[in-house]
């Protein structure tokens, strides 16, 4: 029964990163149709963001200050990647989804060249770094925090969707662009918005991810990026609820298998993406006209 | 009158300029000519033959990667997969079952062609960006496999060096490193060979037709999935072979290659290049491939550790300059480096008739088939791989690029924002 | 042959190209929109009305020049030619599936002015009554009834409609008719349309295009009443054919 | 699978050129089966519903091999996406699609290509990044080494199949043209290319999307005459077409489509004088 909560437990808390991460990529693709494999950069930038705050101060203090600081970097690289980078090459969408690989790459290395390969260990507050007994389980505090974020996280975004214009705008740009814009709505405002949005949500996953392991590399983001991919796909892209319970999902579906066997977790996300992708053929193809 | 010349052009010219190029690489390691600033030592010392085979090597790979992205418009985020199999297959036999090489790089061979076409059949049946996620995912599953699947077999992260005995001498050794550039050569040779000979054929027409218009091709009468299959298998075939010419050229199989950065790193060496076009890619890689190596090197070196760290941490990063240079490729240079000429031809023209219409642009275009593929971004992307629709036209869109994605959205239907 | 119209056109479209997909739509289209009334835009299938509608708003690129209100707006994006305050309600009607009704709506207020929620229920009360339903679940009609709603929430200075009674039963086609014809009171109106009793009831200049050009400017109660003319522009039967017809007698 | 193989097997409806066409249409009235052979292509009771509204209702018709049969309506009435379920782009929710007596309705598309369909698209849909040569040898080597024999890496374009595309290329005048990339043609001209890579695959049943969608005035005459000769070497033409002038002249019967269902089918002047196609169209009475 405890191996069940605390594989249930991990698999949440891993699923809450990767629903930080898929949100702000499904929500992008969703409106603007680019897929952004900069992405796990903004992740990193935040993590590195936040651990240099923390790195300075200490404590619980030093948490609550990395927390806006880290949200803050995603979400400026985010917006500035899309008024520098995606929106001249709009008439160009190849080109859009390729320079974002080379951002991609290029971030990391920075990020790289200043704080090195190593990774950098982050020191919890106290309060953090125990365990929470659930049912006889014990499990680490941090990934009770993760699953908090991601649910706050999907209640502010759904509630920015539903409730205020610019959810209005984005829903909306999410089934025809060229109504919204005809309707006197500045869509590409909205595209920057949303950009910034998924790079807040980025650079807060780049925080969380810290913590949950402990320590943060240049690469973190990027093998983050692959999982979250996996959970837009099955997540039907665009779909806020659908990643939900995608990261859901994958992150319990992984933690189980590698329950079974050491090997099985990753493998088996990739069977899973394989499986759903093949009976869901229709779909990807678009919709019928 | 550009355009005139090159239809003129004979058949024969071009055969030429590859076997003087063919034998020129071919003489490399006889030379003792002196590169300042560009190699270390004499051309025929081993650290430059090192440099130049490994850059032969990635020429290769990219041209294989480039039968899939270039020619036939699929966009594979699992390539570097083959490469890890061709390269960890032939290890582990060597190693630990005690093969010996070539038996051992045949069976890698083989399982790399039981794995394109598994892998193949599995991924195409979905499209565009579903079959980008799917390669990347497989590739995902053979790098953790790789890494932490049995470190045992594979060394885990450190990788695990080819064991000695099994290496033939000739292959083995500083003094022997001209037979590993021949090798990388010879590898290169070959995947130039296949792509022609496959681009040529009557199939391969079938694949260029496929990254042009895929229903179009459908109504035809032919079945694109096979086509698409050819190219993969074709592809992932000689990208195990790449990786058995890697493993004797690193001496050991590295989980480098299994990483998403390796395939991305393909990606961007074709588009570098000109996704599409063999000197281009060619070139990519190969400037790819020096730069990646010499950077890192370079960063080691006295000028750059001199400078403030500022500029010296993100000059020590390979992949942070090649990231930029991408960008800005993607940017200023659609169609990558093998438009270069025909830019530079018609700057002159510019400077010569002070201005360059765009019809006299597009009269070129028509003119030259090689010189026109990629004179703008729309003859290189006439469809995107990873996208559902076309974009929303705004004003700023030049007539061409409409052309290629209205039609795209119309024709498959799929027209979310008309 | 025509009236002149007493103000300055509102809109004037002239030598308009529009290539796409290598085809050309537009082969050099020149008319005017009057400050007042409803101008039709008239043509058969295919000839470049939706095209032509489209590059007003600037969602074609395009060759030529648009003037509205003695103001050039081709350059301009198109949410900017939106708030000079040019009402757009396109031929699929694209009224958002997913949003609800009040939320279509809501999308099309903007900041500085009044909305006229009142006016838009008074002319079509079954929004008010589907507020909360969503768009996509709507008949046709009501869709179209919707997508007018939305550009009559502002008050606009031109309207382009585009066959707003196209696939709605006559009884929609009606309400929808009358809606227009009373609106039109107020704001001038570019309107597409194929059905010729809906042009007849409302419209008083017309403008023909055929093959991306223009062929024919004019009263549009004198076009519909010349049975040879209307159908020789727009309808079923070419003139060739009452050659071939005649002559085979 | 070739236009010629069925000019012979169909010599009444391949020797009369179209004008004297009609009349024997008239003669025929309006059921080909009546003829005594299977019908080239028939659809039964066609229907493709989008979100429960039918954009194809219940369609039902079948054109005698040789026959040009064209399909008019107003815009959105269903008649592209007539096409896309007779090409196989799309599926139908319920009816049968028989091409030349064989039930191909649940073919893949490139499948129902084998039973001799060839179709053009309303947008012009060539390979603009190969030579119009290029574009129509592989059209005529697809119809000479057959779908598997097109995967014989070993196979360079052979020919049989430079001879046909020549040919083709010949027949539609663009010979001239022929080492021009596609992309770069004129709209008139991707049009005739079109045709050519038809020509090129041999098709007996064609679809043509609004061949004239684009063109200019002066362009159309040179088209229809083309499309004309390809019809009296003996195909059977299913033809979307706005241009009213060209389908009176062209065709042998009109189908009409109306929000998705057929209106009429008949001889043209049957139903040019039909008060239910001028409604229709003109949307009168209100």
């Amino acid at each position: 029964m405890s191996t069940l909560i605390l594989l249930t437990a991990t698999g949440l808390g891993l699923a809450a990163l990767y629903f930080l991460v898929a949100s702000g990529l499904s929500l992008i693709f969703g409106l603007m149709d680019v897929l952004n494999f900069a992405h796990g950069a903004f992740v990193a930038v935040g993590g590195y963001a936040a651990w240099t705050v923390a790195d300075h101060v200490a404590g619980t203090l030093g948490l609550a200050l990395a927390l806006p600081v880290a949200v803050a970097a995603g979400a400026a690289l985010a917006a500035l990647t899309e008024l520098l980078i995606i929106r001249p090459l709009y008439a160009r969408p190849l080109d859009q989804v390729l320079a974002t690989v080379g951002l991609g790459l290029a971030i990391p290395a920075l990020l790289q060249a200043v704080w090195g390969a190593d990774p950098r260990t982050w020191t919890l507050p106290a309060w953090l770094a125990g365990t929470l007994d659930v049912l006889g389980a014990r499990i680490p505090t941090v990934r009770f925090v993760l699953i908090a974020a991601a649910l706050a996280l999907l209640g502010a975004l759904q509630l920015l969707l539903t409730r205020t214009r610019a959810g209005l705008i984005v829903r909306a740009g999410v089934e025809n662009r060229e109504m919204v814009a005809a309707l006197g709505v500045d869509v590409h405002r909205a595209f920057t918005g949303v950009f910034a949005l998924g790079g807040a949500a980025a650079g807060l996953a780049g925080l969380l991810d810290g913590l949950y392991q402990g320590s943060i590399s240049p690469g973190d983001g990027t093998s983050l990026l692959i999982f979250a991919f996996v959970v837009v796909v099955l997540g039907r892209m665009g779909s806020l609820t659908g990643t939900a319970v995608a990261a859901a999902a994958v992150g319990l579906v992984q933690q189980f298998a590698n329950y079974l066997s050491a090997d099985l977790g990753d493998e088996s996300v990739v069977i899973l993406l394989a499986a759903v992708l093949l009976l869901r053929r229709r779909d990807l193809k678009g919709r019928p006209a | 009158m550009n355009h005139v010349r090159s239809l003129m052009r004979p058949a024969g010219r071009r055969a030429a300029a590859v076997l003087l190029a063919a034998a020129a690489l071919y003489a490399v390691p006889y030379s003792t000519l002196r590169l300042p600033g560009v190699f270390d030592g004499p051309l025929d010392s081993p650290g430059v033959l090192q440099l130049l085979a490994v850059c032969l090597l990635f020429a290769g790979l990219a041209l294989s990667y480039d039968l899939l992205f270039g020619h036939t418009g699929i966009m594979s985020f699992g390539h570097g997969l083959f490469v890890t199999g061709g390269m960890y297959v032939t290890t582990i036999l060597v190693n630990h079952a005690g093969y010996g090489l070539v038996p051992a790089a045949l069976a890698g061979l083989g399982v790399g062609l039981a794995a394109a076409l598994v892998l193949g059949s599995v991924a195409l049946r979905v499209d565009g960006i579903g079959f980008a996620m799917v390669t990347l995912a497989f590739g995902q599953a053979v790098s953790l496999l790789v890494v932490s699947g049995s470190p045992a077999l594979t060394g885990g992260e450190q990788g695990q060096t080819l064991n000695a005995g099994a290496v033939p001498a000739a292959l083995s050794g500083v003094r022997n490193t001209a037979n590993l550039y021949w090798l990388a050569l010879g590898y290169l040779a070959v995947c130039a060979a296949v792509l022609w000979w496959l681009t040529t054929s009557v199939p391969g027409r079938v694949m260029r037709a496929v990254k042009e218009n895929e229903r179009r091709v459908e109504v035809l009468g032919l079945n694109p999935y096979l086509f698409k299959l050819l190219a993969f298998v074709v592809a992932g075939l000689l990208a195990t072979g790449g990786g058995v010419v890697y493993l004797l050229l690193l001496g050991g199989a590295t989980p480098v290659v299994a990483g998403s950065d390796f395939t991305l790193g393909l990606l961007v060496m074709v588009v570098l290049g000109g996704a599409g076009r063999r000197w281009g890619v060619v070139a990519g890689a190969v400037l790819y491939a020096y730069a990646d190596q010499s950077l890192t090197r370079l960063s080691g070196s006295a000028s750059v550790a001199a400078l403030p760290g500022a500029l010296r941490g993100p000059l020590q990063q390979p992949l942070f300059l090649l990231g930029v240079c991408f960008v800005a490729v993607v940017f200023f240079l659609p169609g990558g480096l093998a438009t270069l000429p025909a830019r530079l031809r018609a700057s002159k023209t510019r400077v010569g008739h002070g201005v360059r219409t765009r019809n006299g642009r597009r009269a070129q275009r028509a003119g030259s088939r090689h010189s026109g593929l990629s004179a703008d971004a729309s003859a290189t992307q006439p469809r995107s791989p990873i996208r559902r629709s076309a974009p929303q036209a705004g004003p700023n869109v030049l007539p061409g690029h409409n052309a290629a994605s209205s039609t795209g959205a119309a024709e498959e239907g799929v027209t979310p924002h008309g | 042959m025509r009236e002149v119209p007493a103000a300055e056109p509102i809109l004037r479209v002239s030598d308009l190209t529009v290539t796409l997909g290598g085809s050309a739509i537009l082969r050099g289209v020149t008319f005017d929109v009057a400050a007042t009334g409803v101008t039709a835009l008239l043509g058969r299938n295919g000839v470049g009305k939706t095209t032509t509608v489209k590059s007003v708003l600037g969602l074609h690129p395009a060759g030529g020049a648009i003037r509205f209100a003695g103001r050039d707006i081709k350059t301009l994006a198109t949410h900017r030619i939106a708030r000079l305050g040019i009402g757009y309600v396109p031929e699929d009607r694209a009224v958002f599936a997913a949003l609800t009704v009040e939320e279509n709506l809501r999308l099309a207020e903007t900041a500085r002015r009044p909305h006229r929620y009142d006016l838009v229920y008074e002319l079509f009360p079954v929004l008010r009554e589907r507020a909360r339903q969503r768009a996509g679940t709507l008949s046709g009609g009501e869709q179209q009834m919707l997508a007018l709603g939305r550009v009559l929430l502002g008050p606009s200075r031109l309207l382009l409609i585009d066959e707003p009674t196209k696939g709605l039963s006559p009884k929609y086609a009606g309400q929808v008719a009358a809606a227009l014809k009373l609106v039109a009171r107020e704001v001038p109106i570019l309107l597409v349309e194929q059905n010729l009793a809906v042009v007849r009831r409302m419209a008083r200049d017309a403008v023909v295009l055929d093959m991306g050009r223009v062929v024919h400017v004019g009263d549009a109660r004198a076009l519909l009443a010349d049975p040879d003319l209307t159908n020789r522009l727009l309808g079923v039967s070419g003139p060739r054919t009452r050659d071939v017809n005649g002559s085979a007698r | 699978m070739n236009a010629l193989a069925d000019s012979e097997q169909f010599p009444s409806a391949a020797a009369a050129p179209a004008a004297e066409g009609k009349d024997e249409a008239q003669a025929a009235g309006r059921a080909p089966s009546e003829r005594g052979v299977a019908p080239a292509l028939a659809v039964e009771e066609l229907t493709w519903r989008i979100g429960g509204r039918a954009i194809v209702d219940g369609v039902a018709f079948a054109a005698a091999p040789g026959e040009l049969l064209a399909v008019i309506g107003p815009n959105g009435a269903g008649k592209t996406s007539l096409f896309n379920l007779i090409s196989g782009l799309t599926r139908p929710d319920s009816g049968r699609i028989l091409l030349g007596g064989r039930d191909v309705t649940r073919l893949a598309p490139h499948r129902r290509v084998r039973h001799g369909l060839g179709r053009t698209f309303q947008t012009s849909s060539v390979f603009p990044g190969l030579t119009v040569a290029e574009n129509v040898q592989l059209a005529a080597q697809a119809a000479v080494s057959g779908p598997i024999g097109a995967l014989a890496v070993w196979r360079r374009i052979g020919g049989p199949a430079r001879d046909r595309a020549a040919d083709a290329l010949e027949r539609t005048r663009l010979a001239h043209r022929a080492r021009a990339l596609a992309g770069a043609l004129s709209h008139g001209e991707k049009r005739k290319l079109e045709l050519a890579i038809l020509l090129a695959a041999g098709p007996s049943v064609i679809l043509l999307d609004e061949p004239m969608a684009g063109m200019a005035v002066e362009e159309v005459p040179d088209l229809s005459e083309l499309i004309r000769q390809v019809h009296r070497d003996g195909a059977t033409i299913l033809m979307v077409e706005h241009h009213i002038e060209v389908v009176l002249g062209l065709a042998e019967r009109i189908a009409v489509l109306h929000h998705g269902a057929l209106l009429a089918c008949d001889r043209p002047a049957a139903v040019v004088d039909d008060p239910a196609v001028r409604e229709a169209y003109l949307g009168e009475p209100l």
